[in-house]
């Protein structure tokens, strides 16, 4: 599945903006169900995550790995994740560019889904996958604002 | 935790402590012993499991036996009365409605639902009313010809 | 497939149902046509079902102040065959009896629907098509808010842990209104791949009172209100119909799955909001 | 509607009611998951969720202590079980070694790793829960095309083409034919994967009992001897001591004509634990676990002269195999290789089949295995070659078929069609449909902007499964007929009708035969331990074989009968005739009760003969039937959405004598809703990675009532030379002759936009592209 999209953060520059986005304490607060973010090596994260969709629910372990990094404009990100109800791995690369004071953040990514919520939950992929970055940047956009 | 429930099957009364979690269909099925309603799915899709609860049929896969409790239902098993087949088995045999016969109990309590709201259905109606139910051996047309037939014997 | 273990209860208050949903494991049990169905598939795993089918007065349909008041835990089926339901506010009849199956509309409610907020239900199209407000009561609070506040994003609603949605208030109509709902079925699941509910007066040859409800296309349902603008105070010849209709998904978020790309929900949804004002406008008088 | 018959006609012929029903209808017949037995334990799967890894690591421990766990058993514990069956062979053919139960790798979604037993299905699922598996994923290829490509993943380590097997064949001069040709059409073609959805899943019931040392395998299945001797080999039990039951069979389609790793498993299991252990097929394994059907990608050409007459034909089958070799799994596509060339009359055909392995369940046969694919490609050229020709699809069909007077015909493929007149169920088609008449409206559609489609499929199929020389197990069929003592007759079938009412046509012909009531026939089918050996049901064959071994021991019997009652009427001048013998001499007659009672007291015998009524005959026809028929749709697609509204059916099929025209009108709406379902809605998708994204009924569309049309169905009848029944196979041509018709219609439909070829399902997202971009692909 192909997510593409982006997001404006009005309250903050780049700079600011990728500071946060690679602060371990911040994504964990972002990401939505996330439960920890635990570091394990140069930009590499071990995660918890209780996913919670409507009724919908599944705990996930797995791991965040951040690379590529061109401050302020880029980075590449890795998100993998297992659990009883399937799997989820995805990479991209975010875009970052200063607009009016603010920041658009253009983001580009393949995922991968298994198991379980990919057997039924067609249906629903994609409408939760781009609901869950909508609410990311949600958050995103509060920390930036604090 | 086991919860008591007390529901009327097919005319007779009937009290079990069960698990919460116990699917209606699995509680007619494996502790009340009534084999007609069939499991085809796990989705509320396919419509094998159909039986009505207070009159209404539902699909007893989607539906746990603790929320039945105090109600009334009637199965498959129920349909005929002192041995007489009901106007719709009847059809359903004299019509040819049926093929391996695994969505025919289903079928047939539906279709009693559809004949109760509308006793004298056009085609059209018949198949919209059937549509929570799945037949993958007739192509339908035979069943529609039997609510047809079961709905003019029944004075529709 | 089997659900996981939980506990169970079905309190016959409001009061003791909120009692009981303050746990944070514990879900409301409805009609269970969403929550049942993940819940064997071990999707959903409440700790705690709390049943609201012996609550009484959930189950009422009322007309009251120009308005109905419809319980939350009345069925589809209730809806679809209510006299009441069907002579003062039709689109909702008419939305409800496009709803899954038979056996489906027998069992799911209303208010359970409204709760889960699943893209691709259909009466998000009437209700914001007809401005719905909905009632929710919370421990010691109670609450009405329109359809708009309520809905949040796929899936997601603006009811805190805890609380209920008791009611859901409708207009009744005039006689004069002309409503329409026109879907497609996703094939397999009977959900609506786009689904849109038209409302509309017409009075010495001009619309007026357009309300245009759209569900399937973007996260949640919504109100067309660019559509709306548009048609108002026009006569309601092909050209300006269609000429409102194209703007139906413009800054939509399309949805896309295996059964509709985003562009094509996009057409869709333009078809049908051509569709179902031509058929409100023919019902109109 | 029913016939109801007065005894002194005769029944066969007749739409009498099925004697299946009233236990089917009532709630009270016997499927799998009906069966209770004491001390029953109950088994779930684990499956994998990755279509391609490495299984590092599997964790049971908590599994096993978890309370009502009886055991949990992974590969290491079946290693000595199995492998699981392929019966066909092909030169060249690899085949993988396929484990009840993964042991290093996983190789498709829902390949099962392990396995719990417990006291219900409830703590059987909840452990399943606490299974831990560590799994390395694997590079996948779930696209067959893609698959042949260099570089693409190895589904086998071992085979890194992911060719499966190639096979060639050359009938008559494809390469003249080609060069002498006027005018050459070419086409991919694809008949996509579909998922059979039986209503009932597949379900086993294995019972060990360790006093008689016999294991009692209950099974939904359509093959129970097969199975029987299969399984007992991938045990490892002597076959004498298995017996396979087949209660009711909610449904086949080719589905349950397999032998699969459950069956082996649970069998394994129960002698492992020394209890009956019973598992259920849920939906979501259903669709991950039991065969698909379909899956080929066609390459075709098409040579003619330009006055239309067919000259040759090369084809390109590329068969998606899947993981592994299922029973039939290779020998599907020959059958498609065979039905090449349809029915028409040229001879020059040259053909290839490359079996290809790709990280999916495997595919099988499923209603029609083979001939649909092969019909929709021939009857695709076929319009496509028209179209090119500028001329009525009806007239080139008739200008190429075989006359009536050709028959037998042998084909480019090495067929013997047996009887036939081809352009008759066409003709009659076009007749109901009002071709004509049909054509001046869509003259008027068009001038409206509406896009109005008129296809015409005609099509023969392979029927009545079959000599010896063609079936890896034997392509006889078996019946005993046994007057019993009381005059009543049980007949024991080796077919294993599910659904397609056999317990009545074999009883119409018994009863005509002994001159008895239908409702003192009994059919009695689907038990290894009561019935003789057996076939079972699959490819239209069950009443052309199986149906005419009962006619042969019904003649015996017959002989038998008259020798008893010769004795009794003490005459050498006796005949049987409405249910008695009588002296043709003194009119004198003696009721087949009395003879039946006289025959097992025995005081007295007829010269050489032995006590008792029964009779038994292994048939073996001496060739395959060829049913034939031609369908039309009348289809109509809307310009803004794209749905496709069919606005009339008209099926006319030729299947041979009709023995009860209820049961085969049955046959023709399943068949054509299910080849309705291939051509508008149905398909399997696998994801790149190899996930079933269609996973369960919410995203599979199996036709709804409201999805399928009124079918207009009706006959002709060219008996076939192959029985002396005359009868030919009904079970799959519905759904051979649909697809095609369906799909041609909607190319019709759309041939003003210069819509040439569509590729099904016909989802109305793709309609509408086409129509969009003004029929530009």
């Amino acid at each position: 599945m192909r997510i593409t999209g982006s997001a404006r953060i009005a309250a903050a520059a780049p700079e600011q903006i990728f500071r946060l986005l690679l602060d371990p304490a911040v994504l964990s607060k972002c990401l939505p169900g996330c439960e920890g973010l635990e570091r394990t090596g140069e930009d590499e994260y071990r995660m918890r995550m209780k996913a919670v969709i409507g009724a919908v629910s599944g705990a996930f372990d797995g791991t965040v790995r951040l690379s590529d990094q061109k401050a302020p404009q880029s980075f590449r990100m890795a998100v993998e994740g297992s659990g009883r109800i399937g799997f989820v791995k995805g990479e991209g690369l975010l875009k970052l560019a200063g607009q009016d004071g603010g920041t658009e953040i253009a983001y580009d990514g393949e995922v991968q889904v298994g198991g379980m919520i990919a057997s039924v939950g067609q249906r629903l992929l994609d409408a939760t996958a781009r609901m869950i970055i909508r609410r990311f940047f949600t958050r995103l956009s509060e920390e930036a604002g604090q | 935790m086991k919860t008591e429930i007390s529901v009327t099957i097919n005319g007779e009364a009937h009290t079990h402590e069960v698990e919460p979690r116990l699917l209606l269909i699995h509680y007619l099925r494996d502790v009340v012993g009534l084999k007609g309603p069939h499991i085809g799915c796990e989705t509320s899709i396919c419509g094998a499991c159909t039986v009505a609860v207070n009159g209404k049929a539902v699909k007893a896969c989607t539906m746990f036996a603790v929320q039945a409790d105090g109600a009334e239902i009637l199965t498959v098993e129920g349909l005929a009365e002192n041995g007489k087949l009901h106007p719709l088995q009847e059809a359903f045999w004299n019509e040819h409605a049926l093929q391996c016969g695994f969505c025919t109990p289903g079928m047939l309590m539906t279709a009693k639902e559809l004949l109760q709201r509308n006793p004298n259905p056009t085609e059209e109606e018949i198949r919209h009313g059937l549509e929570g139910n799945l037949c993958r051996c007739t192509g339908y047309q035979h069943i529609v010809s039997a609510v047809k037939a079961a709905a003019a014997r029944m004075g529709g | 497939m089997i659900p996981q273990n939980f506990d169970y209860a079905a309190p016959s208050t409001i009061e003791e149902a909120l009692e009981l949903l303050a746990d944070p494991e514990a879900k409301a049990l409805a009609g269970g046509m969403s929550l049942i169905p993940l819940m064997k598939l071990r999707l959903a795993a409440p700790g705690r079902l709390v049943d609201l089918r012996r609550i009484a007065g959930l189950r009422e349909i009322r007309q009251d102040d120009g308005a109905l008041r419809i319980g939350a835990l009345v069925t589809h089926s209730e809806i679809e065959s209510s006299p009441l339901v069907r002579s003062r506010c039709p689109l909702l009849a008419e939305t409800a009896s496009h709803i899954g199956d038979l056996q489906v509309r027998n069992a799911g409610t209303i208010g359970g629907s409204i709760a889960h907020n699943d893209p691709a239900a259909d009466y998000p199209a009437a209700l914001f098509a007809l401005e719905a407000k909905v009632k929710v009561a919370g421990k010691g609070t109670e609450r009405t808010l329109p359809l708009e506040e309520l809905v949040v994003d796929a899936m997601v609603t603006a009811l805190e842990p805890g609380e209920l949605i008791t009611e859901v208030i409708v207009p009744v109509e005039a006689a004069s209104t002309g409503t329409s709902y026109q879907k497609m079925r996703q094939p397999a699941s009977g959900f609506a791949i786009v689904g849109v509910a038209a409302r509309l007066e017409k009075s010495n040859g001009r619309i007026g009172s357009v309300r245009v409800g759209v569900t399937g296309l973007g996260p949640s349902g919504f109100r067309a209100r660019r559509v709306e603008e548009l048609l108002d105070g026009t006569a309601g010849s092909d050209g300006e119909i269609r000429e409102a209709a194209a703007v139906v998904a413009e800054g939509v978020e399309a949805n896309a799955d295996l059964h509709a790309s985003a562009d094509y929900r996009r057409h869709l949804a333009q078809v049908f909001t051509v569709r179902a004002i031509r058929a409100a406008l023919a019902r109109a008088s | 509607m029913a016939t109801t018959v007065t005894k002194t006609e005769p029944i066969v012929g007749k739409g009498v009611r099925r004697k299946e029903d009233p236990r089917l209808i009532t709630g009270t017949a016997t499927y799998v998951d009906d069966i209770e037995m004491p001390g029953m334990r109950y088994a779930a799967i684990l499956r994998s969720p990755h279509a391609a890894a490495k299984i590092l690591r599997i964790e049971t421990s908590a599994a096993a202590a978890h309370p009502g766990v009886v055991a949990v058993f992974t590969g290491d514990d079946t290693r000595d079980v199995g492998p699981v069956p392929c019966a066909a062979s092909l030169p060249g053919l690899r085949a993988p070694e396929h484990k009840v139960l993964a042991t290093d790798r996983v190789y498709y979604v829902g390949h099962p790793v392990a396995v719990v037993v417990a006291a219900d299905r409830y703590v059987a699922q909840d452990a399943l829960d606490l299974i831990e598996v560590e799994y390395e994923p694997q590079p996948a290829v779930a696209d067959p095309e893609k698959a042949l490509e260099p570089g693409a993943p190895a589904v086998h380590p071992e085979w890194p083409d992911n060719r499966a097997f190639t096979y060639q064949h050359e009938g008559g001069d494809a390469a003249k034919a080609f060069a002498e040709a006027d005018v050459v059409v070419k086409q991919r073609i694809v008949s996509q994967r579909l998922i059979p959805t039986a209503m009932e899943t597949r379900g086993v019931v294995a019972a060990w009992d360790a006093g008689m040392r016999t294991l009692t395998l209950h099974s939904s299945t359509q093959i129970p001897h097969l199975m029987r001797s299969l399984v007992a080999a991938m045990v490892g039990m002597p076959e004498n001591r298995l017996r396979v039951v087949t209660p009711e069979v909610g449904g086949g389609f080719g589905s349950k004509l397999n032998v699969y790793a459950e069956e082996a498993l649970l069998a394994w299991i129960s002698m492992r634990i020394g209890k009956p252990v019973k598992w259920i097929e849920s939906r979501r394994e259903n669709y991950q676990a039991t065969i698909h059907g379909r899956g080929h990608v066609d390459y075709y050409e098409l040579a003619a002269r330009k006055d239309g007459t067919i000259l040759g034909l090369k084809a390109k089958i590329i068969q998606d195999c899947g993981a592994y070799h299922q029973l039939l799994t290779p020998a599907i596509p020959t059958l498609s290789l065979l039905m090449a060339p349809g029915i028409y009359r040229f001879r020059n055909v040259s053909a290839e089949i490359i079996g290809v392995f790709t990280n999916c369940v495997p595919t099988d046969a499923y209603r029609g295995a083979g001939r649909p694919e092969a019909t929709h490609c021939i009857e695709r050229m076929v319009d496509l070659l028209a179209a090119e020709l500028k001329m009525d699809p009806a007239e080139i069909r008739l200008k190429n078929f075989p006359g009536p007077d050709e028959f037998p015909f042998e084909t480019g493929t090495g067929l013997s069609y047996d009887s036939g007149d081809y352009a008759a169920p066409l003709k009659k088609a076009m007749e109901i449909a009002g071709y004509e008449g049909l054509r001046e409206e869509q003259r008027r559609a068009r001038n409206e902007g509406r896009f109005l489609g008129i296809g015409i499929s005609t099509y023969g199929e392979i029927c009545a499964l079959g000599p010896s020389s063609a079936l890896p197990a034997g392509g006889w069929e078996s019946a005993t007929v046994r007057v019993e003592p009381s005059g009543k007759v049980t007949v024991a079938t080796g077919t294993s009708p599910h659904g397609q009412g056999e317990e009545t046509s074999f009883a119409q012909i018994v009863a005509d035969e002994l001159g008895v009531d239908l409702d003192d026939v009994e059919v009695i089918h689907g038990d290894t331990g009561i019935v003789q050996y057996g076939i079972g049901t699959f490819g239209s064959r069950t009443l052309a074989v199986g149906g005419t071994a009962i006619h042969y021991a019904c003649q015996d019997l017959k002989t038998k009968i008259k020798q008893w009652g010769a004795m009794l009427l003490e005459s050498d001048d006796v005949r049987f005739e409405g249910g008695a013998c009588v002296c043709n001499k003194t009119g004198k007659s003696v009721p087949l009760a009395e003879i039946a009672a006289a025959a097992y007291r025995a005081l007295k015998l007829p010269p050489g003969a032995e006590p008792g009524l029964v009779a038994t005959r292994f048939w073996e026809p001496s060739n395959f039937t060829f049913p034939f028929g031609a369908h039309i749709a009348v289809t109509e697609v809307d310009p803004e959405t794209g749905q496709v509204e069919i606005k009339r059916y008209v099926a006319v099929d030729d299947c041979g004598r009709i023995i009860n025209p209820l049961l085969v009108a049955g046959q023709i709406h399943g068949g054509v809703a299910q080849g309705l379902g291939q051509a508008l809605y149905e398909e399997a998708v696998y994801d790149e990675n190899g996930q079933l994204v269609t996973g369960e009924l919410m995203d599979y569309a199996v036709p709804k009532a409201t999805m399928v049309p009124h079918i207009e169905s009706s006959h002709t009848e060219t008996p076939s030379p192959v029985n002396p029944l005359g009868v030919k196979g009904v079970g799959e041509a519905g759904t051979i002759g649909c697809s095609p018709a369906v799909v041609n219609s909607v190319v019709d439909a759309l041939s003003p936009l210069g819509v040439k070829h569509i590729d099904m399902p016909l989802t109305p997202e793709k309609l509408w592209r086409l129509i969009a971009k003004g029929g530009q692909a």
